[in-house]
């Protein structure tokens, strides 16, 4: 099936999502809570375009919306960049300090009046990925508290969470990089707990949680506990046994 | 007279020099040469026109023959005829 | 499935590499439109003593530990490709150390899983090795077999060790 | 056979708040009384009435009497009287804003303009008695639905009947059922959204608890129809009653047979389960309401792909209103021509709105579609309290909007009210008068929303939160130039940008009130005034000295004691003193207390 | 005394009786104490995370123990119109709480709800499953009175 | 940014202070980057005058904006600073992998100032940027050093330093980098020592960035095809390195032997030769980074006293040890040409300088007690020994640390040295390949051959045959030849593409890395600003025209035998012709007019 967006024609599957074909034939839109990996969550509605149908006009979320017919798609009209410029104004409004927020507003030319409160120091938008993430790994340390203006991410009672593991994968799919993790001395600071860090037997470095090993051995069925190596000396060893290989293989 | 190889024209020659007949001129030396060391030899020393290759350099006694007669060069006794590929370095 | 695809193996030759690192120029470009080694899913060992190089990448496992261990299913096998899915990929970083032989890393800059992918069929890394050391080549009995006597060797003194 | 008495207390919540609890139980021990006497009296509790605002009421049968506010100690003499002896006591009669008494509340304007269909048993039957819904023609449709019609004759009655859901968009319900019948995938789930959450609204408790029996019997046709075995009622965590009377039928309907294994013989199945809502207003809305079910947060989904289609754990989920529940077995009882008959062109049947607020007659009413808000508010509603001028009507809660008196001549129906920028909603109906400041409704809606709002979406959430940010300014005379224009920019994309229908109608209160109310928000904004007298920082009141007679009336209720003057001269507010609370405005009966 | 453990196993273990699970210790303790959350993940196999979200985002959910009696001023709009915001500051002049928390004693606590459909009746309070309608301040006085309040004074 | 970085660092080692600041873009488009911008630089800020290890002298390290990435060869960067060796302004480039990692650390180059009072090293690793205490390295040798400071600060990093002939000023030491990789000439090592600065430790994990990806990838793509394709590039040096040259030059009758002195035939050539080499000591090929070519040579010295290890030789060196020397022992040549890199030193000098040295001592102008041993013409184990002794400056290596000019003016016979401005000719007789004397005559860093490699065309036919043995036209050809090298050194790239691919090649690789549109016209006249600024600072320096010169025996005694018998060098015919060709004038200064159009602001 032929759907046209921004004039281009593009194919497409029956229900397959409009942000993934118009990424898949290079149209960009702008999203920040959209992850391949994760079920749509709709919540940022950035990536919000014009569909016309019937000679109808209406506004879709692409990352949610599947396409089931022969639809034009107008990503970037006059209509939608002013919403999303209002959107940015809210957001920058929320976030006023954020780099990623700051940048996109400033690309739809979006300025927060005067008038709005703010924390400075407030870099979450809300959008809901980091949870998903968690979620998919089965660890659901994070949760979404409250709700409304009051809504917020965090683990139960706002304590260290039994179940994280420390991987992070909340922070690498944050949008707005609002995630403080710290590392210091061996040490990985991450939603109030503090995790050990394994040291990487030959090189010292420190690669992982303990928690995260853990997870691989009892999750997935791995035995990861003879020599504990980050990836580099891992691949030194690798590379030993290789030269070690072909030295013979060249007598 | 004596013909020197040098580099990998020694692969071909299996030899750092020879000693060969005298002949008229280069191009005859050298479609002797051709024939002695085969088709691999041939391929570097000539081109599909049958003109000295690009990649050759050869010096009769010292002297690189684009600045004598070329193929055409006249040989005589007690020449001395060096086969190189290109080559540069420093 | 195509066959031809299917059909060739990236091969190594450490005795020709020249421990020049246009592999991992072309590598790192070829996934970021940038030079960068450090974010080369194929990096070169230099072996003074040993007056050897060896360029080494992600093996593509069988039964690959990486594919396994991915929590969100970002690493899938692709033709004879072991490949990750950057838009899939969460950043748990799991399969980095699963990876039994470090050929996972991650671009801390970046915020991105570095990972052999083979160029979709085309692997940059051999179409430009200068000196033949990476090759792509047709999988004929005689390359898999050197593959496999390398890899059985490259095992053998892997459980040496491990034991 | 002796004479027989039925007395109905009606024991909606309404009622009960002025305390007929007591009432019934009184009654209830009088009626026991083994005496020598010709009548035998049977006491019920009924469901709501409607007119909860002169409740307690008490109905006699047959005789047709209604009394209102009737208080415990008028019990002795109503048993004496009316009861016993068919005697109306004048005093206890229902008196309209005329004055005019009258004999049965069926006789009064506030009922005689009505139409009861949903509401069709409600204050007549006893909720928690499957006996008197059966007597009044209950359960037959289900008769009528599993041995008469096939699944194909259910459908075709209920799209000739056009009835389109009550609970707010009006989607047209025969489509949303052919939709879930459509996917082939089962099991297949019947909801009822008894999540009334509207402030302003309580149609559906009333018909939950007042009528349960016609949501069940509503429920199983529907599911006879798409072959479903399971159904669910969320029903607001708030609504004790009518959880209670709810849980009660559908024990009841269990122990007939029309519930459970093999319904009457049929063959079919059909269960129904009460599910508590926690209380979020967001889960009102149909899929929030869904992932509620399912035991998670009530957060929206996005409603590319319908619930009907992939509902309730992503099965088709046929999901509907109490209001609209219990019209379907009239509908296949009747036939949906003749409920076509009501109604108006798109829109057809009746509503039942909840008429409150500055209104004399508050309570519910049911109206054919098309009846107009004058009618509405001042026939049945008889008009604005103290006879002060009307301003507005808000319907549709906090998705709806203000309608100004410019529109009151609006045939009300789906369409219409739409077109005047509000919406049916679930039929809350909240008259507005003078005293009523419009930017702070809107600030009311808004800071409403921004509780209930789930948080999920930005426009939602971050939309709200900043309309909030500048309506409480502009309340609280921080107003600014430009506010207006940066609440329609906002408005204008939440509108379009939010996920769910909670969202993208929360601008409406603000959008509306503009549209229509402009002026105050000017007035309060360029002149730091509320010219309604609400916003405290914004008001003076001042008492008109010409006008003043001194009855010294404000100066007994004013909390602060800021009122000083002797009887019968003019009195004066000490404005350092006053906390605006308006209490003296209220109870001025010469409208001497005014807004600078 | 009923245990946690009673009320959660009347159920099935299944996610979607979570929130009845809830609702019936709310009921039971007036909040919903950690122990009762955590046995519940257990029991249903469901994150405590994903319970503490739904704990926190249905208003008939506390984290926190209530008072006895739990004072509802319902500010729907009917009721606000209807100055229902005098009662709030009423109960605080009598109880010193605010909306949202409970006295010292743990007698009462006040809470403000979105509408209870009694809108006839406006303005409406509710102390545990009271309604008491058309509400003044000098009622408000008389019906904290009722329940043991107003020892301030 | 493209191509650039961007940033350059100035690290003052007297103060101890160190700050990034931002690339000058004007400077960049006009000198391109490696030697161009660190020459630009160093007018700007140094004195000509400036007294070589005098704390104003400056040492510059720079990349060019090629460097890193996917153009073929692109490993250089260059080692600029006021020469102790010539007196000139030096600059001598490297390959290797310091640069590009360099550039990845997120550096164009470096500024190193003034003088530390203890000896310190540079430690790198992108933004930290820190002077480390270097007590423990000093006196250590390149490989120690390296050694150390990986084992430090991680493998990953890079290391240029200098060894101990840098520590003890030997006036011709070396800059090493990746232990094997010099940039040699001209003494650079001896200033980096004077500042106590014994080495850079570097790593950088950061991106390079090119203005047109796609088109950048094209041009590299077609210049590695280039390069693959052409026998030079793509079979001769892969396959027998540098020292392929030494047949083909002896043959050509214009193999230097013996200091200079008997002709241009070696009759031991077959023995050092790249033939040779390969057969005997090769173990593997090296490239430097991203080299499509990979010309260098793992070697092995398989028995013996000299068993070792090591790299190389180059031709140069081979030869300086070799012909020059009168050498015929590969297992010498090699270990000495070993020792250079082991202790940091120019083998070119080293070895020319010893083999003058023999020439002082075959002519009996020396003696056993000056030397302490034996000196004669093809002495194996002297050259390794010297080495060694110069390094240290034991003994008799003292007087050799100085250069064969200051070593034969002291025994009072300079017109022995084989030197232009004191900088030793490399392996090319100039009577036997008339060009070539031109260029070393007219080198901006005296006697050179990299210059202007007027070889390729002269000797080689590449890319066309030139008669060496005739001066008519060479003028322009040695003009562009120094042009177009300025170019390729300032671009970042080895010398060597230039066998494989011309400017058109080059300028395209620089504009789509760099985003400037720039013809190749315009290219060319950054080579041209280049050599022109080069030649003002050694003006200013107080050089002239007499300097323009080669030693007397190439202008005086013709070659005996071979095919270039009874030339000498037409130097003083071309050198007018140059002159004119460049728009000098006749003293060979750079007119108003040339300084004008080149837009050299002084």
């Amino acid at each position: 099936m032929i759907i046209k967006i921004d004039g281009k024609e593009c194919t497409a599957q029956k229900g397959e999502y409009l942000l993934s074909i118009a990424r898949r034939n290079g149209i960009e839109i702008p999203t920040l809570c959209h992850s391949d990996a994760l079920p749509g969550i709709g919540s940022c509605r950035l990536c919000i375009v014009e569909v016309v149908e019937k000679g109808r006009s209406r506004v879709v979320t692409s990352c949610i919306f599947p396409v089931m017919g022969e639809i034009e798609v107008l990503t970037n009209s006059k209509k939608i960049r002013n919403m999303r410029k209002t959107l940015l104004m809210l957001y920058l409004a929320r976030v006023p300090e954020n780099e990623k927020i700051k940048k996109l507003a400033e690309e739809y030319g979006a300025v927060v009046p005067e008038r709005f409160s703010a924390d400075k120091s407030e870099d979450c938008i809300l959008c809901g990925l980091c949870v998903k993430a968690c979620e998919s790994l089965g660890s659901s340390a994070i949760s979404t508290v409250n709700r409304g203006v009051t809504k917020k991410v965090s683990t139960p009672y706002d304590e260290p969470s039994k179940e994280c593991i420390g991987c992070g994968s909340c922070a690498y799919v944050c949008p707005t990089n609002a995630m403080k993790i710290k590392e210091k001395d061996g040490i990985r600071t991450i939603w109030n707990k503090d995790f050990k860090l394994i040291k990487c037997e030959k090189c010292g470095e420190y690669f992982a949680t303990k928690e995260q090993i853990e997870y691989i051995n009892k999750k997935k069925g791995f035995n990861l506990e003879d020599e504990m190596l980050c990836d580099k000396c891992k691949k030194k060893k690798a590379g030993e046994r290789l030269k070690e290989v072909f030295e013979d293989y060249r007598e | 007279m004596k013909v020197k190889f040098f580099a990998f024209f020694r692969n071909y020659a299996k030899c750092k020099e020879t000693d060969v007949p005298l002949y008229n001129d280069l191009r005859e030396l050298l479609d002797f040469l051709c024939q002695k060391y085969g088709k691999e030899f041939e391929g570097k020393v000539y081109t599909k026109n049958r003109e000295i290759s690009d990649e050759v350099i050869i010096l009769i006694n010292g002297r690189h023959i684009a600045h004598l007669e070329g193929i055409n060069t006249k040989l005589k006794e007690g020449d001395e005829v060096c086969i190189f590929p290109v080559a540069a370095g420093g | 499935m195509s066959r031809g695809k299917l059909s060739k193996v990236l091969m190594i030759s450490p005795d020709k590499c020249i421990s020049c690192r246009t592999c991992e120029i072309i590598c790192s470009f070829t996934k970021d439109k940038e030079f960068n080694p450090k974010n080369s899913a194929v990096s070169v060992l230099t072996y003074e003593e040993a007056l050897i190089s060896v360029p080494i990448m992600c093996m593509h496992c069988e039964d690959a530990a990486c594919e396994k261990v991915c929590p969100v299913g970002a690493i899938k096998r692709v033709d004879n490709a072991v490949v990750v899915d950057h838009e899939k990929c969460i950043g748990c970083k799991m399969c980095i150390s699963a990876c039994p032989l470090g050929n996972i890393t991650f671009n801390s800059k970046q915020k991105k899983i570095v990972k052999c992918d083979l160029c979709g069929g085309d692997p940059q890394c051999a179409k430009f090795c200068p000196s033949g050391a990476i090759e792509y080549k047709e999988a004929t009995p005689n390359n898999l077999n050197r593959k496999r006597i390398i890899a059985e060797k490259f095992k053998e003194l892997f459980e040496e060790v491990e034991k | 056979m002796s004479d027989r008495k039925i007395v109905k207390v009606c024991c909606g919540t309404g009622c009960l708040a002025n305390g007929s609890g007591v009432l019934f139980e009184k009654l209830l021990e009088k009626s026991k009384i083994k005496g020598d006497f010709a009548v035998d009296i049977l006491v019920k509790s009924t469901g709501c009435n409607g007119l909860c605002e002169k409740g307690p009421l008490i109905k006699i049968e047959p005789d047709g009497i209604t009394y209102c506010k009737v208080k415990l100690s008028d019990i002795d003499e109503i048993y004496e009287k009316t009861i016993l002896k068919g005697e109306a006591i004048e005093r206890l009669l229902f008196s309209d804003s005329s004055g005019k008494k009258t004999k049965s509340h069926k006789d009064t304007e506030f009922y005689k303009r009505q139409v009861k269909l949903a509401l069709r048993n409600i204050g007549e039957i006893d909720p928690t008695c499957i006996e008197d819904y059966i007597e009044r023609d209950g359960y037959k449709a289900i008769y009528k639905a599993l041995f008469e019609m096939t699944p194909e004759d259910i459908i075709k009655e209920v799209e000739k009947s056009k009835i389109r859901g009550r609970g707010g968009a009006g989607f047209l319900t025969y489509r949303k059922w052919m939709g879930a019948k459509k996917v082939d995938s089962f099991p297949k789930y019947v909801v009822c959204n008894g999540d009334e959450g509207d402030p302003g609204a309580f149609m559906d408790r009333s018909v939950m608890e007042g009528d349960p029996h016609s949501i069940i019997e509503g429920m199983i046709i529907c599911a006879r129809y798409l072959d479903s075995h399971k159904g669910y009622i969320y029903i607001r965590d708030e609504y004790g009653l009518a959880i209670k009377n709810m849980k009660a039928a559908i024990e009841d309907a269990k122990n007939h047979g029309y519930l459970g294994k093999n319904i009457l013989g049929s063959g079919f199945d059909f269960d129904i389960e009460i599910v508590r809502g926690g209380g979020a207003f967001v889960c009102g809305e149909s899929t929030a309401l869904m992932s509620s079910i399912e035991g998670k947060v009530g957060e929206p989904r996005a409603k590319y792909i319908h619930s009907n289609e992939k509902g309730l754990w992503g099965q088709p989920t046929v999901l509907n209103n109490v209001e609209t529940w219990a019209n379907i077995p009239l509908i296949i009882l009747k036939g949906g021509e003749w409920f076509a008959g009501y109604g108006t062109e798109n829109s057809k049947g009746t509503k039942v709105f909840s008429l409150v607020g500055k209104v004399k007659n508050t309570g519910l009413v049911e109206v054919p579609m098309g009846t107009t808000l004058r009618e509405l508010i001042f026939d049945i509603g008889g008009g604005i309290i103290g006879n002060k001028k009307f301003k507005a009507v808000q319907t549709g809660g906090p998705s709806g909007g203000c309608i100004p008196e410019g529109l009151l001549d609006l045939k009300v129906d789906f369409d219409t009210l739409t077109e005047a920028g509000s919406m049916m909603g679930s039929g809350g109906m909240i008259v507005m008068d003078e005293r009523t400041c419009m930017v702070d409704v809107a600030r009311y809606y808004i800071k409403f929303l921004s509780e209930e709002s789930c948080g999920k979406c930005a426009p939602c959430r971050e939309g709200i939160k900043r309309m909030l940010e500048i309506l409480t300014d502009i309340c609280e005379g921080r107003g600014k130039e430009g506010d207006i224009e940066l609440l329609e920019e906002i408005c204008s994309m939440v509108e379009s940008a939010a996920l769910c229908g909670l969202g993208k109608t929360a601008p409406n209160p603000v959008m509306t009130t503009l549209k229509y109310f402009k002026d105050e928000y000017i007035e309060h904004i360029e002149n730091k005034r509320c010219p309604a007298g609400v916003c405290k920082n914004l008001t003076t009141f001042f008492i008109d000295s010409e006008k003043c007679v001194g009855c010294g009336l404000c100066r007994k209720n004013c909390p602060a004691d800021c009122i000083s003057g002797e009887i019968k001269k003019p009195h004066f507010i000490d404005a350092s003193k006053c906390i605006k609370c308006g209490s003296c405005i209220e109870n001025c009966r010469f409208s001497a207390v005014k807004v600078k | 005394m009923i245990e946690i453990k009673d009320i959660i196993e009347k159920y099935p273990r299944e996610k979607r009786y979570t929130l009845a699970m809830l609702q019936d210790v709310q009921k039971q303790f007036n909040y919903i104490p950690r122990q009762a959350l955590m046995m519940i993940s257990e029991y249903v196999d469901t994150p405590l995370s994903s319970l503490y979200s739904m704990a926190t985002f249905y208003k008939a959910l506390s984290l926190k123990p209530k008072g006895k009696y739990i004072i509802k001023v319902c500010d729907g709009t009917a009721c606000h119109i209807r100055s229902s915001m005098v009662l709030i500051d009423e109960i605080y002049n009598i109880l010193k709480i605010r909306i949202g928390e409970t006295t010292e004693d743990g007698m009462f606590s006040l809470e403000t709800v979105n509408c209870l459909g009694s809108c006839a009746i406006a303005p409406v309070m509710v102390v545990n499953d009271k309604y008491y309608g058309k509400v003044t301040p000098a009622m408000v006085r008389e019906i904290i009175k009722e329940y043991g309040g107003e020892k301030n004074e | 940014m493209f191509g650039w970085t961007g940033k350059i660092l100035r690290v003052n080692l007297t103060e101890g202070t160190i700050k990034a600041e931002p690339l000058n873009m004007d400077d960049a488009k006009k000198y391109l980057g490696a030697r161009g911008l660190g020459t630009k630089i160093f007018m700007d800020e140094v004195d000509p005058n400036v007294e070589p290890f005098s704390p104003d002298n400056k040492l510059i390290f720079m990349t060019g904006p090629l460097t890193g990435t996917f153009a073929s060869s692109s490993g250089r960067y260059e080692v600029i600073a006021k020469a102790p060796l010539t007196g000139t302004i030096g600059a001598s480039n490297s390959g290797g992998h310091f640069g590009p990692e360099l550039k990845f650390a997120g550096y164009d180059g470096i500024i190193f100032e003034g003088k530390s009072e203890k000896p310190v090293y540079l430690y790198i690793n992108d933004d930290k940027v820190e002077l480390r205490c270097a007590e423990h390295l000093w006196g250590k040798t390149v490989y120690e050093t390296t050694d150390i400071l990986l084992k430090e600060n991680g493998d990953d990093f890079r290391v240029s330093c200098i060894g101990p002939a840098g520590e003890k000023l030997v006036l011709f030491a070396g800059v090493l980098n990746d232990k094997h990789r010099a940039a040699g000439r001209s003494g650079l090592g001896a200033v980096m020592g004077s500042k106590n600065l014994k080495a850079v430790a570097v790593r950088g994990s950061n991106s390079i960035k090119v203005a047109d990806p796609e088109q950048f990838k094209e041009a590299c793509i077609d210049a590695r095809a280039k390069l693959k394709a052409h026998p030079v590039t793509g079979a001769g040096l892969p396959t027998y390195g540098t020292e392929i040259l030494v047949n083909i030059l002896n043959q050509s009758g214009a193999l230097p032997t013996r200091n200079w002195r008997d002709g241009g035939i070696f009759e031991n050539a077959e023995d050092t030769s790249g033939e040779a080499l390969t057969e005997k000591y090769l173990v593997r090929n090296k490239g430097c980074f991203g080299c499509n070519i990979g010309c260098g040579r793992v070697t092995r010295i398989p028995d013996g006293k000299f068993k070792s290890t090591g790299e190389g030789p180059e031709y140069e060196a081979g030869w300086a040890y070799g012909a020059d020397c009168g050498v015929k022992d590969l297992d010498a040549i090699c270990k000495a040409s070993f020792i250079c890199n082991e202790y940091g030193l120019d083998p070119i000098t080293m070895g020319s300088t010893i083999a003058c040295a023999m020439e002082l001592y075959d002519k009996k102008i020396i003696t056993k007690e000056d030397v302490g041993f034996e000196l004669k013409f093809g002495d194996g184990e002297a050259i390794v020994e010297l080495t060694r002794m110069a390094a240290l400056r034991e003994g008799f290596g003292d007087v050799l640390a100085m250069g064969s000019y200051r070593m034969a003016e002291k025994y009072g016979h300079p017109e022995l040295s084989m030197s232009v401005k004191k900088q030793e000719m490399p392996a090319y007789d100039a009577r036997g390949v008339q060009g070539i004397g031109l260029n070393y005559a007219t080198s901006n860093r005296g006697g050179c051959h990299v210059r202007g490699y007027t070889i390729s065309p002269e000797v080689l036919g590449v890319p066309q045959k030139l008669d060496q043995l005739v001066t008519d036209d060479k003028a322009n050809w040695v003009k562009l030849f120094q042009d177009l090298t300025a170019v390729v050194d300032s671009a970042g790239l080895c010398l060597f593409v230039t066998f494989g691919i011309g400017l058109p090649e080059i300028a395209e690789m620089l504009r789509t890395a760099t985003g400037f549109d720039m013809s190749d016209e315009e290219v060319l006249k950054c080579g041209e600003r280049i050599w022109n600024l080069e030649r003002m600072i050694n003006i200013k320096a107080g050089f002239t025209k007499k300097d323009d010169t080669l030693p007397p025996r190439l202008l005086s005694e013709p070659l005996e035998k071979g095919p270039a018998k009874g030339k000498v060098s037409g130097v003083p015919v071309m050198l007018e012709e140059y002159y004119k060709v460049r728009g000098w004038s006749e003293d060979g200064v750079p007119t108003e007019e040339k300084l004008k159009e080149l837009e050299i602001e002084l």
